[in-house]
């Protein structure tokens, strides 16, 4: 690996300072950034610890407001919530899915999204969740959801200096569960070949709202809008379910790579699509505390 | 088991060496730190095939904190000559060409310069200013089209051997043998069934965890120091000496710890580099391979093409077999298929036989073997046709092999007489198994069974053994310890002394301080290097009767020893008692033994495997997983069961998700062991063993080597185990999701 | 006699035989003898008083690594086969 | 700043250990080389193996992908540091006795994230194990009897707790 420098700032206006330098890179976890660096996918001259600042690391679970996230916060400590692990199931379970438990205790969900994988596994997951990401950089601060946040395979929105800060998921509503399934050959240790997550909401048995993301089968992770809009107002039954898988899967855009082909990907994402949704429709017909 | 003839064979003692692995103390070949050493790094080619017009070293030998760098150049060119290596038959300038690529590179991945520097990332930057000058050239990937006339020749001067005989026809197929036995043309006429399926098989690699490296000193008397992890330190200093062209008392090679090898370092690869670095730099140099260049440039197993054709009467009588088979080499032709013919067919006694082999050089890495190389493919292919024919023929599986197993008397494919042998053990431990016998129910569920043998090895190997004054024996060998052979020999030794296993102190030696050994390969180490312990017991007892007699003034032929107590008449003395008066009888008693066995007893392993396959993604997940082999002598039952279920995983790993994924230009796009995807804890269901005992007739303690035959039949079984759940012969490994999605939708049109 | 068994390659140098039987004691005395019979196939196995590179000699199914010197008994079965290790 | 080397003060199996290190080099190496305990070993680089994996302030991680710059201020486990005087830990006796380490290459890795899952889970089932075991690849023994030694260690320390 070449040469570069490392600074490890304990507040966000110091780590923006270091930010601006040239050839800076924010480091979280390091599990994806320090791998590319050492095959050459990645340079960096300076690396800008962000796991000592206080906004980067928080983890508060709000009845009312919902979750605030901080863009470092390590997997491990997602899913050993028991709040958050209550509340919001699916984003635990992604986060328990991410590489192994070495990797689940350094790398983070800012990492991921900021890596831009198309085959990020957490990312559906705050899209269907409709997790905000609230960034701040040379010319000030913004928010845009998450499904904006990347625009091609390892490329996202953030400009030049600018550090994406954390995520703020609103409250689950009653009625409503959520819900992530990935393919992979291996149990575990492996990139998703296709993901799916699914979230819906249903009023007095139908539903209400459903929101349906996918991995690994576009250049970005991707949310289907109309697969999630056609299922609104109609009864959470395995037609409506299954229709809206075929709306997923047609709205794929897979390729061939060492990791799949094509044509198993999109037949993938119909399986995965109508196997969350059940997961999802079933959540949310359990009355939780 | 053995428990009533022995009292030490049989047992379960903790192995020697198991204090420092598990606190970290045990030295691998990477934890070397020497004053003054060097970092090594290997620049390779990014082209599969090319000519290399011009090397430029300049800018890297100018780098700051840069001693040494070394191309071909460095290499010395002597007149080329055949060896015969572990490795195979092969002209020196083939095995001086893998170390470092003179005027052609045959795979991507092949060395080309090497860099030493005062730390790994500087030699890593300055092999990057390395400059060379390719001339890319057609690459050939497919076995089968480098076997074609017109296909791009990767070695002008490689003339096709035709049964041992060079036809002087330049071509990528190195070797073609044939076997021959009986009549196959009539045996087929008297066939009622026959069948004959195609398979291909992938290349995969054997997956270790611990990276090759190699660490020298070029000392200024002239010797060289060499401690490296590798299979055989007698055949690697062997090797390095050709390449080097020094003699073998130049050289000391220090084996290290092994971090996993299954016949993956046999092979020389950084020793050579590290040494002529050393020499430029007048310092050690230390070369560790990134995972990368494990996956690229070191002796993956060949991917094949292997046609099989059965024909069986109706009773089930197996009258006629014919078996095409062509295996990959990779760059250079150390080829492996004759070994895959020697154990297709193997558990079975088929009178009419015809088989015709091939060994075909491709731009890939230059194949090395794989437990039991050759076989697993091989039996992939004819445990499938044989299954197929057992259910044609509304036969339980088990019991159509039962009614052709090989027995003692059966000849093989070679021709060759089996000597006593566990076949039908073996398959009647499966029948008779709670796991064959269990209910599987559920949809798309399905239990397989599969056969596997491998011949094993016998070689030379030297030992000796050195009593202590408080009774206990320091036991020296030559034999690296892959597999626990430590605890293994130290056994046979106790044993043969009547001492416990721990009052026996194995230590692995370097080429300077103990007789010549063969490689630990072929199953070979607990059978040969034991029978060598064995011996040099022996000799040590020999000259203990001497010391009583002495002491008891008679004559040495009256005295007896048995159960660790010299014995004559009345008087008695324990072993530990006599070893504490060795200095008044005459001084020490040091005991030798060498052996050089012809061949040794074969394995046979048999598989169970149930698996449930999702129908809607292609995911094959293993339920449950029974091995069933033929130990011999289990001298360590645990070792032998560790050897059973590491075996049968890696078959697993070959059969489920496992390959090397290359681009159409020849580039490996799965160099990770994150996409190349060996079964983790969670991939597994637990693995049940059941040791067969057929003693081996010419051991003393009736030991069969247990290493390899246990790779050989989970593919076939997971096939066969596929086709009962879903209905579809998979006929290509690896059986992947998206195989198994391709087949299903295949048999819906 | 012993009985050698000729490998399928070189049958054609012993009219087709599969297998003779020839006098001898050793490995190296049942090939010059076989020589008479039938010239051309000695050199096809070994390279003046060793065996060629890759060939080694079974005696009774055991794969000697005497090569010539290997003794042979009255009733013993010789086969050629290749060199073989392993992994 | 470029070229200059960092002074690192952190504490290794409970004694304090301070070194220089350029940026680049991972926790990993500077453990092994710099501070010469090699029981953590190399056997990927890029975090898929687990073979190198030590215990960062009670959280196990995989060494080569920790900068040894990010260990200022924090306590780190190694294997070394496992057994007491000449005392071998329950886990590691238990690895020995269930025939759980054949090469060993693998060993420190499991051995350490046995450690980290019993701390956290004292009676795991063993799918527990087996998914917590996962990012540790072993290619010797098939992970049975690495699961064996898990549920044996687990037991006794549970005894001792008790």
């Amino acid at each position: 690996m070449k040469w570069f420098d490392y600074a490890a700032p304990q507040s966000l206006p110091e780590a923006l300072e270091l930010l601006a330098r040239p050839g800076a890179r924010p480091l979280a976890g390091g599990t994806d950034l320090l791998v590319q660096m050492r095959a050459g996918q990645r340079q960096a001259e300076l690396l800008v610890d962000l796991k000592r600042i206080p906004e980067l690391n928080e983890l508060q679970c709000d009845p009312g407001r919902g979750l605030r996230l901080g863009a470092a916060v390590p997997c491990c400590r997602i899913y050993e919530d028991a709040e958050l692990r209550r509340r919001w199931p699916a984003l635990a379970e992604v986060a328990e899915m991410i590489g192994g438990v070495p990797i689940q205790s350094r790398a983070s969900l800012g990492g991921n999204l900021c890596n831009a994988a198309p085959s990020a596994d957490s990312v559906p997951v705050l899209i269907v969740l409709r997790a905000a990401c609230r960034l701040v950089g040379p010319s000030g601060e913004r928010r845009l959801p998450a499904e904006d946040f990347c625009t091609g395979p390892g490329q996202t929105v953030l400009g030049p200096g600018e550090l994406l800060v954390g995520f703020d998921l609103p409250p689950p509503e009653a009625h409503s569960g959520a819900a992530y399934l990935r393919f992979t050959p291996r149990n575990e240790m492996d990139i998703a070949v296709a993901g799916a997550a699914a979230a819906v909401g249903l009023r007095d048995g139908v539903i209400a709202w459903a929101r349906i993301a996918l991995a690994a089968v576009a250049p970005t992770p991707l949310l289907v809008r109309e697969a999630g809009e056609f299922l609104s107002g109609k009864p959470a039954n395995s037609e409506n379910l299954q229709a809206a898988a075929e709306l997923a899967r047609s709205a794929a855009r897979p390729i061939t790579d060492l990791r799949g082909t094509a044509e198993h990907r999109r037949h993938l994402v119909g399986v995965l699509t109508r196997r969350a949704l059940e997961k999802a429709v079933a959540r949310a017909r359990e009355v939780r505390a | 088991m053995s428990q009533r003839l022995y009292t030490v064979i049989g047992t379960r003692p903790v192995r020697h060496d198991g204090a420092d692995k598990v606190t970290g103390r045990a030295q691998f070949g990477a934890d070397i730190r020497l004053p003054g050493m060097l970092y090594g790094h290997v620049l390779r080619s990014p082209h599969p095939h090319a000519r290399i017009r011009r090397i430029d070293v300049a800018k890297a030998e100018a780098f700051p904190g840069v001693l040494a760098v070394v191309t071909a150049a460095d290499l010395p060119e002597g007149p080329d000559r055949l060896l015969e290596l572990v490795e195979g038959t092969l002209p020196l300038s083939y095995v001086r060409a893998n170390v470092l690529a003179r005027d052609k590179v045959l795979y991507k991945g092949h060395a080309v310069a090497a860099v030493a520097a005062v730390s790994p990332h500087v030699a890593e930057e300055a092999a990057a200013l390395i400059e060379v000058d390719y001339e890319p050239l057609p690459a050939v990937l497919d076995v089968l089209e480098a076997m074609r006339e017109d296909a791009p020749l990767l070695h002008p001067d490689l003339r096709m051997r035709e049964f041992g005989e060079p036809t002087g026809k330049p071509s990528n197929v190195a070797d073609h043998f044939r076997h021959l036995l009986g009549d196959p043309e009539q045996g087929f006429r008297e066939a009622e069934l026959i069948i004959e399926r195609e398979f291909r098989t992938v290349m995969v690699h054997q997956g270790y965890l611990e990276p090759q490296n190699a660490t020298a000193l070029w000392n200024q008397d002239g010797r060289v120091y060499v401690w490296t992890s590798t299979q055989g330190a007698f055949s690697a200093r062997e090797a390095i000496a050709w390449v080097l062209e020094l003699p073998v008392s130049r050289l000391c090679v220090a084996p290290m710890e092994v971090g996993g090898a299954f016949g993956g370092k046999i092979r020389i690869y950084l020793e050579p580099v590290a040494a002529l670095l050393s020499k430029k730099a007048g310092r050690p140099v230390k070369i560790v391979m990134p995972r990368r260049d494990v996956f690229e440039a070191t002796g993956p197993t060949p991917g094949t093409c292997i046609r099989v054709r059965l024909g069986t009467r109706r009773d089930g009588r197996i009258t006629a077999a014919q078996v095409w088979m062509a295996y990959e080499t990779g760059a250079f032709p150390s080829g492996q298929c004759g070994f895959g013919a020697l154990c297709i067919l193997a558990p079975y006694d088929i009178p009419n036989v015809l088989i015709d082999g091939y060994d075909v050089v491709v731009n890939k890495p230059s194949t090395a073997p794989y437990r039991a190389p050759g076989a697993t493919q091989a039996a992939f292919a004819a445990e499938s046709v044989v299954d197929e024919l057992a259910e044609r023929l509304g036969m339980d599986p088990i019991e159509f092999r039962l009614m052709n197993a090989a027995r003692e008397g059966t000849r093989r494919a070679d021709g060759l007489k089996y000597p006593r042998i566990g076949c039908v053990e073996v398959l009647e431990a499966m029948r008779n198994h709670p796991h064959y016998r269990a209910a599987l129910e559920g949809p798309h569920r399905g239990r397989g069974v599969a056969m596997g043998y491998w011949f094993n090895i016998g070689w030379y190997s030297s030992c000796t053994i050195s009593v202590n004054p408080d009774g206990t024996v320091n036991l020296v060998e030559g034999s690296v310890d892959l597999s626990g052979t430590r605890t293994s020999i130290a056994m046979q030794a106790a044993e043969a002394l009547g001492l416990r296993a721990d009052q026996v102190h194995p230590r692995v030696a370097d080429t300077d301080s103990i007789g010549p050994t063969a490689v630990t390969g072929g199953s070979r180490t607990t059978f040969a290097t034991g029978w060598a312990a064995w011996e040099a017991a022996q000799d040590v007892i020999r000259q203990m009767k001497e010391r009583a007699a002495l002491l008891w003034e008679i004559g040495p032929d009256q005295v007896e020893f048995e159960g660790g107590v010299f014995r004559s008449g009345e008087r008695s003395m324990r072993f530990e008692e006599l070893a504490a008066r060795l200095e008044e009888t005459g001084g020490p008693v040091v005991g030798r033994g060498t052996v050089n066995p012809s061949s040794a007893g074969g394995s046979f392993a048999g598989a169970i495997a149930d698996v449930e396959v999702d129908p809607e993604t292609g995911k094959v997940n293993l339920l449950r997983f029974t091995s069933v082999q033929d130990a011999g002598t289990a001298i360590h039952p645990g070792a032998v069961e560790g050897q059973m279920q590491g075996g049968s995983a890696q078959g697993i790993g070959w059969a489920l998700n496992e390959e090397y994924h290359l681009s159409p230009e020849g580039t490996m796009l799965n160099s990770s062991l994150l996409d190349y995807r060996e079964p983790t804890a969670l991939d597994l269901p637990p693995l049940e063993t059941v040791i067969v005992e057929t003693p081996e007739p010419d051991h003393p303690f009736g030991v069969r080597g247990v290493g390899e035959a246990n790779i050989v039949p989970p593919p076939a079984a997971i096939a066969n185990a596929i086709y009962r759940a879903i209905g579809v012969r998979l006929r290509r490994l690896p059986m992947k999701p998206s195989a198994v999605m391709e087949a299903l939708w295949s048999k819906e049109r | 006699m012993p009985t050698v068994f000729i490998p399928p390659a070189l049958q054609a140098l012993t009219g087709g035989r599969a297998s003779l039987e020839v006098e001898g004691g050793t490995v190296r005395e049942l090939l010059d003898n076989l020589e008479q019979a039938w010239p051309g196939l000695r050199e096809r196995l070994a390279e003046g008083d060793r065996l060629r590179p890759h060939v080694r000699v079974a005696v009774d199914g055991k794969v000697s690594m005497l090569g010539l010197l290997e003794r042979v008994g009255p009733g013993s079965e010789v086969h050629f086969v290749a060199a073989v290790s392993g992994g | 700043m470029k070229g200059q080397k960092v002074r690192v003060r952190t504490t290794v199996n409970g004694q304090p250990a301070e070194f220089l290190c350029e940026p680049r080099q991972s926790l990993l190496e500077c453990l092994r080389e710099i501070l010469g305990l090699t029981g953590a070993k190399e056997g990927c680089n890029d975090g898929n193996c687990g073979a190198c994996a030590v215990i960062l302030d009670k959280r196990l991680v995989n060494s080569c992908l920790v900068l040894g710059v990010e260990a200022e201020g924090r306590e780190i486990t190694t294997i070394e540091g496992l057994a007491q005087g000449s005392q071998l830990h329950p886990i590691q006796r238990a690895f020995l006795e269930q025939g759980a380490v054949q090469c060993g290459f693998c060993t420190p890795g499991l051995i350490l994230a046995t450690k980290a899952l019993l701390d956290r889970l004292p009676d795991p089932s063993e799918l527990e194990i087996r998914r917590w075991l996962a990012n540790h690849l072993c290619r010797c023994t098939g992970y049975d009897k690495v699961v064996r030694a898990v549920r044996q260690a687990a037991a006794e320390l549970a005894e001792v707790k008790a």
